[in-house]
């Protein structure tokens, strides 16, 4: 089991979480982080007083998958916030140990299933 | 000279309250805007008001109210404070020129305000400027003359009494022009469908119209110019009980044709019966008065529909609110007009009060003319200013958000993690970067 | 002629301050409610003025003002505008009786805006139109028949100025009844523990305390249904000094038994002192409201407390501000109204300016009888709605927030992440969803 | 009689915008302080207006307009209702005592209000009680007892119509001084460059410069103490064209010195321009009315630049609004009083109108005169504050925010997640906590 | 040392780190995430244009204990977030490599030992 | 490859940027979360009911590097972050397994080199 974040584009996550759930994997969490990275900081002005931001608003996803999925995630992630300029993001893929679903108590690879949406 | 007293005091404080409104047009509209623009639309409504003031005073109320022929006024340039005997065209009321001006001049700032509306979340803001010169200088002083100034409306006994066509009619008019020319927001229409971009705060939206709607008083009820021998209760009542059921109405249909119990719809009720009012309250009596605000609040849920069914995208409802309320109020008053109304300020009788069809038919002219003076003249000017300065804010600038990208700053600061870097003097807020660009990025 | 205008042109802007006290309600609840119900009390606010608007006019004014007996009248229903004589009660005045039912209806709709104010972030959207009727329509006319309408309690010697017990105990009466039978918000009251649940707002609390305040102005120095030979800066002076002790008695108390400095009760402590002057500044000199206010506030902050051991659940201080402040008008009144006062609106003497404790005891008479009258039949009457259609929002809908749950839209939108996906035009918003149920779920 | 009912209904519809203006403070003030201080301000706002009219009430009127010498006045304690003639200096008006002195203390708020402004996120509460007894009580009454009260600026033809001078650079004065003695907020200065802390909220912010606005009518227009026989008309046209070219100066200078159309700049530009129009109001034209208030939104952003290269850290540029703007207004009067102005009011006529250059040296002396006194005074009493009970908050506290800190509560509620834990009823709010120390820690 | 993320309702949060806390674990970071997974979402309506939410709010628990506490800070987890509906959420386990604490310089497992609150 | 998980102060933010950044090493996610931990909560009071707020506000740095960075990077965090008080905060060090930048699809360590910011 593997636990992927992915930093993005706010313009990508719609049809990155279509793809995902037309895929049986509409399970994911998604967050507002500010990132920095190669992309510039932007200036900004109050009353003639300025100051460069160097962090800018992207979506963190997190999604933990079954080993076999991982790939087939990050190409979907991949393929859609990809744009070719500064600030398109990264994409980790770290090791998940344990898995629980708190419903039912069930633990390791059968939570993370692929399942038809709702 | 104490009559003359009293009406300048409830001349004064009506075209206070009116003044007040660009506070509720600010808040409405800051509501129903995102959050990314929200300093850009108060920006918006502090330069709209200043550039009103002035292009009424130059030539505006000349236009408007000065003596000159069925379709325009010529004198009183400045107000011509020389001259006096003022303006002819007001001459009814005893309070100075300046108090006329004054009273016109906000009204002349809400018409400019309603535009304006339809187009949140896109406008350059170097538009403003071209825009409040021709429509507050010239388009709306134009119409104001034909039945306020002594024109060929008034003459032809089209009745509009606080201006539900004058102000409203014209207003979302223009508002429409300009929704259409400018376009929808990106991403509002998508595989054929509306997608919603609701506003960022409903409570400063309804704060917005709560505060319209203590505007309105003096709005309506400050239009006899005149407090002494005129009935500025009735005016107080009918405006009341036509924006209450313009809510009612509102709701009824957003549950019955939407299924919802729309907030916005509820508070655009209550902009449609206050504008249906301003046609109608003093004509009519407040049963009537009740039954045009329903309508007003009903038609205009219908035209929101219409309106985005049409992928006009006007965010904040201006073309179905003030254009349907105004509509309506007109038609209402061809229909209710009372002898009492008619006595005090001209026309003829409702065609359902006794009277003929001619009013109801001359009402459906004023209308029209109205209508289609405003869409043609404010279509080329909004045409003409986009293809030279440009109407639109470019797609980075719409996407980044206004605030940052005109303003160099945000409407919200707080809502961003700040890391402070060196400040570098020679950047240009928002626009480029310290080193490295920053176009269309978040 | 000029003096009737005076008076009209006064009477109209009080009015039109009353009615902006509007804004005032909406902006000080939604600061005091939690964020998932902000976009609802906004509409709550919008429907409540309109449906006051109505039931006024239909059959309030009638039972308030009309000819009838010491307990209800039972004329002038619809304003009767055919009847040129008006209501009887209120012929002392001579505006019109537009003027005077437009003035009226604005304290209806206060008084009903009070009332919801103790029952935020749970009451149902469907339990409002039945609840206006009957207490916008009957139940609250019946009160100032008493008083205003030329009743019993007027007949004694009661007496209240511009409403402290009319206006202000009548809507606190209905709103302890009210919030005793919806009961307390969903995690309020916990192991015998009173639970914090801040409102998500304090400027917009605040700024609803700063606007009610304005109107408060019209409300108050209004109440002399004229200008002209009345002494409307006695009444706004008291009222300012009033509304100031307040202040500062609820910052006083805060310290003392809270150990803080409460923001909300510093801004409870102002509608507390005001609406204890809404009872006294007729009748009082500047000093007795300064004590009247101080109490006002004073008294409020204890009263907080003791709802709150009462366990009934107000999150705004509605009883206790409105209640405690219209107790304390009503008894600083009796012990502080001075001759020029009575020989101006009736009564006797205060029984610390030389009067008798008769006074007094007719100033607790009054209290005891609309508390008493006003609790009875709200009760009954927010029984009624619970057991038929319902008062109170089940519990998923109160846990997801009215605005999502009831209106299906947000408040505040973009405090959400937004993914969108294919409109379904059959779903019903926020109730059921596109596949599968989400009933209870965040 | 009549006649002095008409004075009296405008002077009291004044007075109410007048404090009204107190909610555009509070909104204004807010929208720039960081969002851990949103609370605080307005606690200060409330406590404030409420000291305000104690402070005035019993010894503030009576040095202002009391009977005395040149200096200062010296009879209505308490107002003085015991006496029929009321003060002197207010005669010319015949509306009673106490609406004189509603309208008035709700300019000494004003004034006060101003003072704040530039000391936002820092000032400890305690300090408010006594300054607000300093100033209201007795620095700024003698300021107004120089002009208004009959004094020695008075006699010698300084002109000050609303209080350009009396009101807005007394009161940006007092700011300058407190902001110096305060000193700049933790992090605002580094390494030698000013570091921006924006506030939380643009909508807030401009939304209290259009309440301001709203207000300033009556501030202004209201200044007549009368309707009858006195030009109000003008004053609102120059008030309102002051105002408009105060946001277009604002824009100008803010695009050309700073490269930005700067949001909060066109929100000064209005107040400066509103400001100006204080004092030039009564005396002059309409279009030197606009020269006015271009030049001082223009002068505005050069002072906020300069005030801010001074290391004063004012984060609402009330010193450059209120001050840049007041100081215009008075030498535009120097410049531009006319004919019938003087002959109202008294002074002499304007140097480019046709005077002499003794007005405009009369101008400047009086400005010199206001601007020193209260310097010196107010830096006085803020620096016995500080070395006595405290001026500033802890830096644990600022760091912390006062709202937390020095409330117990915080202002947005909701930004926070809330996890409950046991009540403690023996911890002191926010301070201390539980078991443990609080202090310096996020 | 383990990570363990957990993503819950937010009525679950007060009895967890109450428990927690008396187990002398009271070290925890809580944000505020978007989920989505076999919940439905939800319809949302403005001016008559609708859309389906997928994204529902959750919390996000990371709390960072010893290998030893894994099993009892997960049971407690379980126990109080289970309601049987969907949306319960799922426990993820991930493994730590080092642990500073900030304040003493200190590494390794002691930084994660369970102590009396306060 | 590893990712570093920080708990800190808010106020320590902007250091440990600049010195990341002179290091070749501006990218990181920032978010912000509510922790508890050893430093106590505080006391919040509405009208007269009090309650004890346990969590705080603190800032999330997430910052991937190469392995050999791990130490300097936690290095300067420990520096910049380290006040003594209770609240300073946390690192956490996980192992990633793969790395992916979005706009060029590399993979792997080569992702996460030092570079000039710009
Ligand atoms: N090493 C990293 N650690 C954590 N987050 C990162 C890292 N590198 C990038 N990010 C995240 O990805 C976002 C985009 O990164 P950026 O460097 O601008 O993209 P790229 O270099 O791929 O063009 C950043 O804003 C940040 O949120
Ligand atoms: N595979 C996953 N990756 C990341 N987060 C997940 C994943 N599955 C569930 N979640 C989180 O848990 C929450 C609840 O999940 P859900 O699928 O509705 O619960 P369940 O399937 O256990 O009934 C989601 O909203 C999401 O935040
Ligand atoms: N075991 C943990 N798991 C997750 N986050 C933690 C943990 N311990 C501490 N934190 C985070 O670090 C912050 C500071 O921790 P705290 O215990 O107050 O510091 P310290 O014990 O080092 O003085 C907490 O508010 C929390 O956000």
């Amino acid at each position: 089991m593997k636990k992927i974040e992915a930093y993005i584009r706010h313009e990508a996550l719609e049809t990155i979480r279509e793809r995902l759930a037309a895929m049986g994997l509409p399970s994911m969490s998604v967050s507002e982080v500010k990132g920095s990275g190669r992309q510039k900081g932007f200036t900004e002005s109050y009353r003639g007083s300025r100051t460069t931001i160097f962090l800018r608003p992207k979506l963190k996803l997190e999604i933990a998958v079954n080993d076999d999925d991982v790939e087939r995630v990050t190409d979907v992630i991949l393929e859609e916030s990809h744009t070719g300029q500064p600030g398109d993001g990264k994409i980790f893929v770290l090791g998940i140990e344990q898995t629980v679903r708190v419903r039912t108590g069930e633990r390791g690879p059968v939570v993370l299933e692929a399942h038809s949406e709702g | 000279m104490e009559a003359v007293a009293i009406d300048t005091v409830w001349v004064a404080v009506a075209g206070c309250l009116v003044l007040f409104m660009q506070a509720g047009f600010a808040t409405l509209e800051v509501g129903f805007s995102r959050m990314k623009n929200a300093g850009a639309v108060m920006a918006k409504v502090l330069i709209n008001l200043s550039f009103a003031f002035f292009a009424f005073w130059a030539i505006g109320y000349a236009l408007a109210f000065g003596d000159g022929n069925d379709f325009v006024g010529a004198t009183g340039w400045f107000i011509d404070l020389g001259n006096p005997d003022g303006v002819e065209s007001l001459s009814y009321t005893g309070v100075s020129e300046e108090i006329k001006f004054f009273f016109q001049a906000t009204f002349a700032a809400v018409t400019l305000a309603i535009v304006w509306g339809s187009m949140l979340d896109r406008v350059a803001f170097r538009a403003y400027l071209p825009f409040a010169i021709a429509f507050v200088g010239v388009i709306y002083p134009i119409v104001v003359h034909w039945q306020w100034g002594g024109g060929w409306l008034l003459k032809n006994g089209f009745q509009d009494f606080a201006g539900a066509g004058v102000v409203h009619v014209c207003g979302a008019t223009a508002a429409l022009a300009g929704a259409l020319i400018v376009g929808p927001r990106i991403g509002k229409y998508r595989d054929g469908r509306s997608i919603p971009i609701p506003g960022h705060s409903m409570p400063l939206a309804i704060l917005g119209v709560l505060i319209l709607w203590f505007g309105w008083q003096g709005f309506n009820a400050g239009s006899w110019f005149a407090a002494v021998d005129q009935d500025i209760g009735r005016v107080l009542v009918v405006t009341n009980l036509s924006g209450a059921a313009g809510v009612i109405g509102g709701l009824i249909m957003s549950r019955v044709l939407l299924g919802t119990m729309d907030i916005g719809m509820m508070g655009n009720g209550a902009v449609a019966g206050l504008g249906a009012a301003a046609g109608a309250s003093g004509f009519v009596d407040p049963w009537a008065g009740a039954i045009i605000g329903l309508s007003a609040g009903m038609l205009m849920v219908v035209l929101v529909i219409v309106v985005d069914r049409l992928r006009v995208d006007d965010p904040i409802g201006a073309v179905a609110g003030h254009g349907g309320g105004g509509f309506v109020g007109l038609i209402g008053t061809g229909l209710f007009a009372n002898a009492a109304g008619v006595e005090a300020l001209g026309g003829r009788e409702g065609l359902l009060v006794g009277g003929t069809a001619e009013q109801l038919g001359w009402q459906l002219i004023g209308f029209g003319a109205i209508f289609g003076f405003t869409f043609v003249t404010t279509a080329i000017v909004f045409f003409a200013i986009e293809k030279t300065i440009g109407l639109r804010a470019s797609e980075d600038v719409e996407i980044q958000g206004l605030d940052i990208a005109e303003h160099g700053m945000f409407g919200y600061p707080e809502q961003f993690i700040e890391v402070f870097g060196a400040s570098s003097d020679d950047a240009i807020p928002g626009i480029s970067s310290p080193s490295g660009t920053s176009t269309n990025e978040r």
